[in-house]
């Protein structure tokens, strides 16, 4: 059952951080709304105000400049997804959008909330975090920057203080030779991550060295997570096998994954051990090709 | 959800005992833990506060100790039910403290956490994340307490 | 408390005031009176509410109804122009799309979407486009089919 | 040869085991009181028959029916 | 064969256009004037007693009309099994002691559904826990609680099925294998969870709205529980948002609504919410299988023996017919000349576990034909050989217990080896495995204790032509009257578009056992083709006399023309026969009765369908990750009489029964069911299904209607087996517990791993 709340609708940014100063903690943001409804149905997030941002158009866009992409707060997962711009720049964001949850759930939920969620097994954030993406965090006193890596603070909780709110997301311009990828295992095809991996590769101009390597994991620690331990292993060198094998070992050691009815402990370690090295083989495929 | 553990520190067993049992030792190393109030000798009560993301669950919470043999062994109840009766969660901790060479004492420990109702059902998996980490924040507390208070 | 909400619901406007928790399945179902768009869950997972809000599918239990202040919804009921079944109706009915029929609203109007997007889907992405609906009767194939054949031009549109 | 249920009258034409099959697997108060009442204990017998192949729960008390429960017909 | 008309045709559900446009009303979308909502409250703990029950804070929220407890009723316990008092042990809402986490303590009813739900929390029930039980295995020792008083072991029910002599048979086997299995369990998630609304009225009358499987044995139940005359019930089933065998019992939310509709005389709905559904209502039987099978050198087994232990959570329910059927089903689809099963049925604090479709037989085909798979490779036969050889024929006895008429299996067989041949060599890490089974069509066995026939129909013809059909079946959702229909209209000699259907509602339909079993095509089939053909045999007789044909002369109706069946272009108009006809009889219309019930056809079912089925999976290696790549089932049901509604039956039997083998089950943390949304729940979706084919095999069973047998729930039983069998061809290793999850493979083949490097050691 849901509690009886009061329900603004700010048309501007600068609104809807006034209201979030006024009521503080007392009230929750929404937008598409698809995880804090469960929640509030549920009876254990029970806000007196909501702000609902789903109207603020300013932050609904997808801007190609030269910093990179930037992508408002409340465009949507479907927005995203079929993004000219982003299937061009970075298809691995595109190609996670339309495995993320159903077409009804990204038809109305965006990508701002879904990062503010917080959840470890959510999709974008490691994808994201591949790409070295950052945050614009709006408050009352002004913007802030944080990369997207730092952003995630414990199991759905984020770095945002009261009274701010998520505005944008910057991604980079991809250097020349990189190739991105994104998996998810999980026993049903559109379902949460059991563990999720993205790693990018960049490669150095002729030679075939790894110049550069990003590899993030979902659902194996509090929060998503960049491994940089596995990174190390391969950054520098030409990629073999063998080094893949021992990015993954290495990759395992980052992680503290929980046992739950999905998988056991050990089983999500094997499986970073497992696709570790095969997502970041086929970075290295896509980075050639590039 | 169980934690076991145990560890040893440079302490008398009675000083150690004595800590232990001392009004509001055990309650205070509750995370989330405010306006903890002694009814009798045995009996706390309170109000616990717990944060998962954007769920804040406030419980009413009474620890009794149930079993005492002192100075090796307590065990303590702690039982809270959710403002707004989303469910109710239950504590059963268990120390058992023993002399081992050289002055030490070794303090073994065993945490069972567990929730009944709405909060147990709604997501297994952020569930049973948030309460293995109540549970270690738990015994982290007691262990940091007695060996900032004894172990110097 | 209760707000004014404006919107259309198969063509036809309406101005109700509601709670802000109110729900636009809700509305929908109990004030509008449609009760075609159905409810199977309670988190988001089945898509037997699933209606067309400005042309897209929306799981309307997962929408506040406020939020759809302003929109032009389609239901189930929206579909049919007077006696005439749309196309993908009379292709469900063909292919026997559906058993209990309590997700079919949800199918429906998942597949209206999707064929309103993207009128030639291959067949990954008809199985894309209903993945957020679970039918426990059918084993989804013949639905496929019936989007399929729809897709290849079987069921002429009704004038 | 046919063997009676001394609790229920039902007629076994096979053999004392299945009279025994009959009388374990009805296993209501009256037959378990009975059963009990020759010395046996009532869930040891099922327990007999639940741990092992070979069907040994039945066949003890099939031995006290071929002397008890025997109808000559 | 081909003559039909009206069956084999591929038609439109006679309900369909009410479905595809949203227009059908279900329970949960009736609303009555003066109508309130109810919720119920649950226990929290497994096993407890109840000290005290403090409704006065709940009951003082505005907006809140009632709250009852189990002190409002009159305290009697239901079940299914009536004509066995001692299995009859639920109260629904319990008075002195819980059972299993959600077991019903109170209901509320108030003017909307969030009162209600306000109003649950303010109730307080004070607890004194007890300790609990969750796993039959242990709750067989002599040192575990006891859950129903006097029950010894928690033993509800135990089974034992012999033929032959085991012991001797199994001296002279060449090679005897013993292995164990475990099956999960699962949940039915129809999409439209239980509801009733329930309307006592001043006049003591109670009506019920409710989406059900069996008006009649709700009906019946009710007048149990409440002491009321069946007659003073009427229960009506609309369309039903899926059953898959959990909704022919009482049900909380139908006694709950009906309680306190007693004590109002105001209209009740009661609808379970999602998580409810989950916890709080039936479930498939978790079982512990013990298999002892033994065969000679050239693969004829000679014997087999089984011992089950299932989870009987809280109740009996249809637990008791589980177990018999996974019983009698182990011995399928084979002839096997000595075999003896036991099985115990033991409650434990978990939520009740009973029928889902298959009903036991799901369990008992996935160990048996993962084991005679296992049998076949240690005799060096091949899989489909192996069951050739076994395989049940025609016109077979299944010694003392059944006889089996029609029977397709070895035509299966030959399909689905074709099949595989035609597949040829598989990619890597690819494999198909086969499961063969076979299901009854009805049961016989009258457990329920009805006075009446199993089936009934009444069959009524108006002054326009039209036929209307009553009939106590329930259509919820396999399309029952669309086949029933179709099978009125065939026998009468009238389009399909000329039927109506009346079922399931026990104010105007004569009662009939319901939809479970597999039962309504033939059972239903052939009371509604009885009372088809005796108003057929009055339009013929009519038809006779007006026309003054010659004695030597038969007549027939096809398509709505009545005439001589040797010169077809002889006749008239059926509508001005019915017209002419209802005149004559002084403007009766023209009435059938039909009715059914099985006699010296065993103690099973009257008749039994057949089908083999090969599954082809794709094994990730690296994760133990596989997909469901094909599924083709070569299965025989006699006569099909509605061939859409097989293939919905079949492909959606693939989706439920895949999820059984892959990904389906009810984890639990001290009864505590730690999935109960659907969410968290895993079922099968459309980008997980694998590509269905279906090949029919022709048979026809005499004692059907038109030849026609059961394709419902059988079909529900290979694929779990057939899945462990793909596993083990793709990647050699063997699953013996359900459901089949990549982590077990994944553990299993590193398992294999380690003892491939010993073994080189």
């Amino acid at each position: 059952m849901i509690n009886d709340f009061e329900h603004f609708t700010p048309k501007t940014l600068k609104e809807a951080l006034a209201l979030l100063a006024k009521y503080g903690d007392d009230c929750k943001v929404i937008c598409g709304g698809q995880s804090l409804l469960i929640l509030m149905r549920q009876g254990l997030v029970s806000p007196k105000y909501i702000v609902d941002i789903k109207g603020i158009s300013e932050l609904s866009y997808i801007k190609d400049d030269k910093d990179g992409v930037k992508i408002g707060a409340t465009t949507t997962h479907r927005a995203v997804e079929k993004s000219a711009v982003i299937k061009k720049k970075y298809p691995v964001l595109a190609e996670m959008e339309t495995r993320l949850a159903s077409v009804q759930t990204r038809n109305w939920g965006t990508i701002g909330g879904n990062v503010c969620h917080g959840d470890p097994a959510g999709d974008p954030v490691p994808v994201l975090i591949a790409l070295n993406a950052t945050l614009t965090v709006a408050g009352a006193r002004g913007t802030r920057s944080i990369p997207v890596e730092n952003f995630s603070l414990d199991y759905f909780e984020v770095d945002l203080k009261d009274g701010e709110l998520l505005a944008e997301i910057t991604i980079p311009p991809p250097p020349p030779r990189t190739g991105a990828v994104y998996t998810k295992f999980n026993i049903i095809e559109s379902d949460l991550a059991t563990v999720s991996v993205a790693a990018s590769v960049t490669l150095g101009a002729g030679d075939g060295v790894c110049q550069d390597v990003r590899i993030a994991l979902g659902a194996v620690a509090p929060t998503a997570i960049r491994a940089k331990k596995a990174e190390k292993v391969l950054k520098g060198k030409k990629i073999t096998d063998a080094l893949l094998k021992e990015a993954g070992e290495v990759a395992a050691t980052e992680t503290e994954p929980i046992s739950d009815i999905y998988a056991s402990e050990e089983y999500r370690l094997e499986l970073v051990k497992a696709l570790v090295p095969r997502m970041t083989k086929e970075a290295l495929a896509r980075a050639k090709k590039a | 959800m169980k934690i076991e553990g145990k560890f040893t520190m440079k302490a008398p067993i009675q000083e150690t005992w004595d800590f232990l049992l001392a009004p509001g030792t055990l309650v205070s190393c509750i995370p989330g833990a405010e306006k903890m109030e002694a009814v009798d000798d045995k009996t706390w009560e309170g109000i616990v506060k717990q944060k998962v993301g954007p769920i804040t669950i406030k419980l009413n919470f009474t620890q009794t100790l149930t079993e005492l043999d002192p100075p090796r062994h307590v065990k303590a109840m702690g039982l809270g039910s959710a403002v707004g009766g989303a469910g109710t969660f239950t504590q059963e901790t268990i120390v058992d403290i023993k002399e081992v060479a050289g002055g030490e004492v070794e303090v073994a420990y065993s945490s069972n956490v567990s929730l009944v109702g709405r909060l147990a059902t709604f997501g297994e998996r952020i569930m049973r994340a948030k309460v293995n980490k109540i549970g270690g924040q738990f015994i982290q507390n007691l262990q940091d307490k007695l060996e900032s208070e004894l172990g110097k | 408390m209760k707000k004014e909400l404006k919107f259309k619901v198969n063509g036809q406007p309406y101005e109700i005031f509601v709670k802000p928790k109110t729900l636009l399945v809700e509305v929908l179902r109990d004030l509008v009176g449609l009760t075609g768009t159905k409810r199977g869950c309670s988190s988001s997972s089945c898509g037997a509410c699933t209606v067309m809000l400005d042309g897209m599918a929306v799981k309307s239990c997962s929408v506040l109804a406020l939020q759809a202040n302003g929109t032009e919804v389609v239901t189930v009921e929206g579909l049919a122009k007077g006696n005439e079944l749309s196309p993908l109706q009379r292709a469900f009915l063909d292919h026997g799309s559906y058993q209990c029929g309590f997700c079919t609203p949800g199918m429906l109007m998942s597949s209206t979407a999707l064929l309103t997007e993207n009128p030639r889907p291959t067949k990954l992405e008809i199985k894309e486009g209903i993945d957020g609906n679970i039918c426990r009767c059918t084993g989804y194939n013949a639905i496929v089919r019936a989007v399929t054949a729809v897709v290849k031009g079987e069921y002429k549109e009704a004038k | 040869m046919s063997y009676q249920c001394p609790v229920c009258n039902k007629v076994s034409n096979k053999s004392a085991l299945d009279l025994a099959r009959h009388m374990i697997g009805r296993g209501d108060k009256v037959h378990r009181d009975w059963i009990n009442s020759k010395g046996f204990k009532y869930s040891e017998l099922l327990a007999l028959q639940f741990s092992s192949f070979g069907g040994e729960g039945f066949k003890s008390l099939a031995e006290v029916l071929e002397k008890e429960a025997k109808v000559k017909d | 064969m081909s003559d039909y008309s009206v069956i084999g045709k591929r038609v439109h559900n006679i309900d369909g256009t009410e479905k595809v446009t949203g227009s059908g009303k279900y329970t949960f979308d009736v609303v009555l004037p003066n109508m309130l909502y109810g919720k119920i409250l649950r226990s929290p703990h497994p096993h407890a007693k109840i000290l005290k029950i403090d409704t006065r804070r709940a009951k003082r929220l505005v907006g809140v009309k009632a709250v009852v407890t189990g002190k409002d009723t009159l305290g009697r316990k239901q079940g299914i099994w009536r004509r066995f008092p001692e299995l009859c042990d639920e109260e629904i809402l319990c008075r002195a002691k819980v059972r299993y986490i959600g077991d019903a303590v109170a209901a509320v009813a108030a003017i909307d559904e969030d009162t209600a739900e306000e109003a649950l929390d303010l109730i307080d029930v004070e607890y004194e826990p007890l300790p609990a039980v969750f796993d039959p295995m242990d709750a067989i020792k002599e040192d575990a609680p006891q859950i129903h008083e006097g029950v010894e072991l928690n033993i509800n029910i135990n089974r034992h099925i012999e033929w032959g002599d085991v012991d001797e048979a199994f001296e002279k086997c060449d090679h005897i294998r013993e292995d164990k299995f475990k099956c999960s369990s699962q949940a039915h998630v129809c999409m439209e969870t239980h509801d009733a609304v329930a309307s006592f009225g001043h006049n003591g009358k109670l009506e019920v709205w409710t989406s059900s499987q069996s008006s009649y044995y709700i009906q019946r139940l009710y007048a149990d529980m409440l002491d009321m005359n069946e007659s003073d019930i009427r229960v009506t089933n609309r369309h039903t948002g899926g059953g898959f065998g959990s909704k022919f019992e009482l049900d909380s939310a139908q006694f709950c609504a009906a309680i306190l509709s007693q004590k109002l005389c105001q209209p009740v709905k009661i609808v379970l919410t999602r998580e409810e559904e989950f916890t709080a209502t039936k479930r498939r039987t978790p079982m512990y299988y013990f298999l002892k099978l033994g065969a000679k050198k050239d693969g004829t087994m000679l014997a087999k023996e089984v011992r089950v232990i299932t989870e009987g959570g809280a109740y009996t329910a249809m637990g008791a017919t589980a177990l018999y059927l996974t019983g009698f089903f182990s011995s399928f689809p084979y002839k096997y000349p000595n075999y003896r099963y036991d099985g115990y049925r033991v409650y434990t604090n978990t939520a009740t576990t009973s029928a889902m479709r298959g009903f036991g037989a799901p369990q008992s085909t996935f160990v048996g034909e993962s084991q005679i798979d296992m049998m076949a490779e240690d005799l060096g036969i091949d899989p489909v050989e192996i069951r050739r050889k076994n395989g049940m024929t025609p016109n077979y006895e299944v010694p003392g217990q059944a006889f089996i008429q029609s029977c397709g299996l070895h035509q299966c067989l030959d399909k689905i080896e074709e099949h595989i041949e035609k597949r040829g060599k598989l990619p890597p890490n690819h494999g198909i495995g086969v499961s063969a089974y076979g299901f009854m069509s009805g049961g016989i066995f009258n457990w329920f204790n009805t006075p009446y026939a199993f089936s009934a129909a009444v069959v009524r013809i108006n002054i326009d032509g039209k036929v209307d059909v009553y009939t106590g079946t329930c259509d919820m959702g396999q399309g029952s009257n669309t086949t029933l229909a179709m099978i009125c209209a065939e026998e009468l000699g009238v389009r399909l578009e000329d039927v109506r259907m009346f079922s399931g509602d026990t104010g105007i339909c004569p009662p009939d056992l319901g939809a479970w079993g597999s039962r309504q095509t033939l059972m239903g089939g052939n009371a509604v083709k009885m009372a088809a053909a005796e108003c057929k045999q009055q339009l013929i007789e009519f038809t006779a006399a007006k026309m003054g044909v010659n004695i030597v002369y038969d007549l027939d109706i096809k398509d709505r023309w009545v005439h001589l069946v040797d010169r077809p272009e002889r006749g008239v108009s059926y509508f001005d026969i019915v017209k002419e006809a209802i005149r004559g009889k002084d403007g009766v219309a023209i009435m059938g009765r039909g009715h059914y019930t099985p006699h010296r056809k065993g103690m099973i079912s009257p008749a039994y369908s057949f089908g083999v089925q090969a599954a082809e999976v794709e094994v990730d290696p690296e994760t133990g990750r596989y997909k469901l790549v094909n599924v083709t089932t070569a299965h025989e049901s006699g006569t099909v009489i509605n061939p859409v509604g097989i293939e919905g039956q079949l492909e959606g039997a693939i989706m439920m029964a895949g999820g059984y083998g892959f990904c389906e089950d009810q984890p639990m943390d001290e009864g505590k069911i730690l999935n109960p949304s659907i969410a968290d729940y895993k079922l099968i979706r459309s980008l997980d299904m694998p590509e269905t084919d279906i090949l029919e095999i022709d048979t026809y069973e005499p004692e059907g209607p038109f030849g026609a047998k059961e394709a419902g729930e059988g079909l529900t039983n290979p694929t779990a087996g057939a899945i462990g069998n793909a596993v083990y061809k793709a990647v050699g290793v063997r699953i013996y517990d359900l459901p089949i999850t990549p982590e077990k493979v994944f553990k299993a083949l590193k398992e294999k791993e380690k003892q491939q490097k010993k073994a080189k050691k």
